[in-house]
């Protein structure tokens, strides 16, 4: 079995050809489709296992993880504040990033996990659609206070109605209305494909991690630091999370790297508009430029191996 | 044949504020606009429209000299400083000077 | 099995989030590549099958299918004039749309049936590609009468070199050529992916179904009401005229379904330039707005019972 | 640098006329257009461009003041009246005005 | 409002010379320039975009008159022989003089 | 067994869709996307066999190959300047088309194979990389002679660093690293679905090699006769070649097939930087309008039996 997942081979492809300034792109058309159809499958495949769960057991869990959505960014902005000397703004900004979550790395951690035959939850993505809210709020009150001008019914809108979240739970409603048997015949296109349409959708990320190494140069060292001790420090909270809830190795593993990833659609569009001051080439260079290729290449192997340390010690 | 004046109001941007400034630009009295997909420079460094952040939007407004002013000090106000946005007037003539 | 066929939940996701105003989008050109798959598919799956028919069987009821295709929109035009208190060239407009078929409408009862392994003459595509024009121009007759300065070169190019016809019509003849085994190496794409491509097509169809809900607020009831009234009557009609052709209960339901379904690619199109003070809003409003939706849910399995109603008692 | 003043037509409309007004313009004397896909709203609503009736297009001809005007009379008689529509002209100074 | 005038200088070209152009205009001195894909007709034809050799772009430059004169000059120079290019200008007003 | 492969079908339906000026065009984007999967496709595919070759057995026929590829515009220079009286910069360029290679056409040639079950050295997408670059450089000195102002670094970024070599490399690397085990999990969508792909990139290759008639018409009978002359000289040539390479009998077709190929993504496109004098109507009237066609129509079974033949002889 060789060291890297092939599918991150496609991430590095894209990566040296944009630090190279390859004549490639992937039309903007297709990027989008690919991101479709990795949200629908994702959330499809959750919504399936989730015709076979109790609500019993998942309620506390999905309240924890909220909770957990919720401290990351408080926790991640003094350090961003004080350490990094960032605006108040940028390092708000930057806080809500790493509180939310990478829906690319977490199909990486799937493709990484079912490669190597590693069972979990199937409801997780649950917590991925979980997860891409709270940060956003604590990000922007970390930048704003409690600012009765903030435009909370539009930050609703805006991240309910995102792309991420209707297609993640609608994918997952009809995984779930539909049932194992119901989903076979669109299996095809979004399982079949799922590995080669996530290659594809890598090969593109990697293309706009080399276009964010701008902003790295500019903002220097401390960018490149928090963007690999964050995601190992919220990884390792993340996994002990997932042993405390009783997930399995599989599932502790895929919690790690959810807590350990940093948002890079959901929360850059909300910020945007909530709260423009930030500067997105800080946020984007860490979250894409460091935190996304430190976790597809090094971090996911390691929170898998943490997680089956954990389970071993904790039995 | 009768032709009036009026000003094209010509907006490049960030495409994530496409909602918000077709809203703004009715609010100020325009009566529509065209929006076309776009890529470019400026002060703000590259946006080669690789992906959603870093696409732009090109905005055209028909409009009387007032309104297109009106829009012009609005969006100055509002997103000059923190967005990529560049902003500028021409002179058109129309055929239904009721429809601007 | 669940009452709402799979691919259909797509399709109500996409009107859900075209409703709710959700950031969500297919580009364009996404929206025309699973046209276009879809398209070839079916001429495709049609085409193999043709291989193996004998026209003798075939050519009656090519002829008779036609006649209905002309029928239809005389029968649809003093209602929509007369009752529906419509402008000439709207009733005409909307009578075409009606006359003529849609494809997605086809696709969603093709899959119904196969879900429910219901066999069906495999050459009904043919039916698809006949009906697309002749209601075409019974709809521009109805509305400039006969007319010299209708320009039917004009409109003969763009119905029968517009995109529909070329793909079904250019598919059927490359499956008719290659046969069942010639066309395995590309099955792959146009018949393991077909659900899959077709429940992406029908989220966007959703989107835009949703968008024509403002036609609809704008002119009032009578089209809600000729919307789900009229695909049921000609619906049966069709069911009626598939028992007399000696069609199959699956045969009889695809023949219920396309006389069922108003066109909303071709005929639109078409009457853009042909019958251009027609108001499109109205006509989409109906056939995208009501009568899709109205036969992806509530029709196809209405026309499938009608269908096995008639063969029993028919014997 | 010798430059020439000619006017600029620019055209926004339904999609679904690329054809036939590419056909009439140039039938009218223009020597060329240019095409770009949009969107917009106007008198006739919104037209997003989420699928290829709701498209619009935008035409940009170069081309002399006669020119200019003949186009914008035609196209006034012929499309205005059934079609999402607008027009507008604006003054432009070209090198090679032969081409124009 | 205190507005400033400058030119817009249009460029209609293949899309093959993209990076080439992006760095000749910034190289004589602007400071930003827009790109929207496009298709047209012209003196060597009709590019419809079908493919990438067929495909044009549409390039927008605000900037100072010289600057505008000294872009057009180098690009007759060195493309208009081989390369399907047009070029106009056009008077605009802008908001912040400094930046083009 | 059809005497056309079916995936031909597709350029046919395409070439006549075009010709009549039907109203169909696969949007731009997706054109571009069924060019990456092709690509990466037959990289990832060579790449897997790549890690079962001795470089001691390659490195000779690498070398040989580059070689030909040299040659062959030399060859085919003074024919086009003299015979065909062109500008000096015209037949250079021509000539580079013809010594450089198409990617389209290796996969007709591949699936051509695949579809008679005849087998190949997997590795000879090597040669497709290698056969890329030189004829460029060759046509540039033809036109330019050793000129000093020749921009060498744009060409060879322009080349090396432009689409095609990058993901047929990229590929090639890929399929070596991950080896067959590992590609797996991609192999949904490159491999089972590459036939699909193909037949619609040849669906679109039909549509553009249709607008590139206008181009003959105007330049006459001379491109007509070379580009069908010249690639059966060329693909005598490399069937030899294959053959005293030791190729087996695929591969022997395969590289026949790759010589008689004319280039029409990577030259042009430098062509068009480096000779702008050169006119691209006429070099791609020739290589699109005439020796594309030729070769997936006639061509390609041709070679095939031309290996045959040679291997029966030289046994
Ligand atoms: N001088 C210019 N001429 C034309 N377009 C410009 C110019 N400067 C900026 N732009 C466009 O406006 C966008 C935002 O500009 P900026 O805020 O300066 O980064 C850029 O991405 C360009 O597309
Ligand atoms: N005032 C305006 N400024 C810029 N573009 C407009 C304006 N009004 C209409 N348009 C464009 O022209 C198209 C047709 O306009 P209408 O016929 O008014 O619906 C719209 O979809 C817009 O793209
Ligand atoms: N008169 C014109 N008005 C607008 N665009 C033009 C005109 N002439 C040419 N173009 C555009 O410029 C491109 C190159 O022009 P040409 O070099 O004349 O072939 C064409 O493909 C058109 O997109
Ligand atoms: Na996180
Ligand atoms: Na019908
Ligand atoms: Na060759």
């Amino acid at each position: 079995m060789p060291a890297l997942d092939p599918v991150v081979l496609f991430f590095l492809l894209g990566l040296a050809a944009g630090l190279l300034r390859a004549d490639l792109r992937l039309p903007p058309a297709i990027y989008e489709f690919l991101t479709v159809v990795l949200l629908l499958a994702i959330g499809l495949k959750g919504g399936v296992e989730l015709a076979s769960q109790s609500l019993v057991v998942m309620l506390p869990q999905m309240v924890t993880v909220v909770l957990m959505g919720v401290a990351l960014p408080l926790v991640a902005y003094p350090v961003l504040r004080f350490a990094g000397r960032l605006e108040r703004a940028d390092a708000a900004s930057i806080a809500a990033h790493y509180g939310s979550v990478s829906v690319g790395t977490y199909a990486v951690a799937v493709a990484y996990l079912a490669y190597r035959q590693v069972a979990f939850e199937g409801y997780i993505p649950v917590f991925l659609v979980l997860l891409e809210m709270p940060a956003i709020v604590v990000g922007i009150l970390l930048a704003r206070g409690v600012d009765r001008n903030t435009r909370w019914r539009m930050v609703a809108r805006e991240v309910l109605l995102g792309k991420s979240i209707v297609l993640l739970f609608g994918g997952l409603l009809i995984g779930w209305a539909a049932g194992p048997e119901g989903i076979k015949p669109v299996e095809g296109l979004f399982f079949d494909l799922f590995k080669g349409v996530l290659a594809l959708f890598l090969l593109e990320m990697g293309l706009i991690a080399a276009s964010q190494v701008g902003g790295l140069r500019r903002h220097g060292l401390f960018l490149i630091v928090f963007g690999i001790v964050m995601p190992l420090v919220a990884g390792a909270f993340g996994a002990g999370l997932g042993w405390m809830l009783g997930l399995s190795v599989g599932g502790t593993a895929l919690l790690a790297t959810l807590t350990a990833s940093a948002s890079y659609i959901a929360v850059p569009a909300a910020m945007r508009l909530s709260v423009p001051e930030a500067n997105p080439t800080l946020s984007l260079a860490a979250s894409l430029g460091v935190t996304f290729p430190f976790n597809i290449l090094v971090g996911i192997p390691l929170y898998h191996h943490l997680a089956e340390h954990i389970h071993r010690l904790g039995g | 044949m009768p032709l009036e004046h009026r000003k094209l109001l010509t907006i490049v941007t960030e495409a994530a504020l496409e909602h918000e400034l077709a809203r703004e630009i009715e609010r100020l009295g325009a009566h529509g606009y065209t929006i076309t997909d776009a890529r470019g420079k400026g002060g703000r460094g590259i946006r080669n429209a690789g992906w959603e952040l870093s696409a732009n939007i090109r905005i055209e407004v028909a409009c009387t000299v007032d309104v297109a002013h009106a829009i012009a000090a609005a969006l100055k106000a509002r997103f000059y400083d923190d967005y990529a946005m560049i902003l500028f007037l021409g002179d058109i003539e129309v055929l239904r000077p009721e429809k601007f």
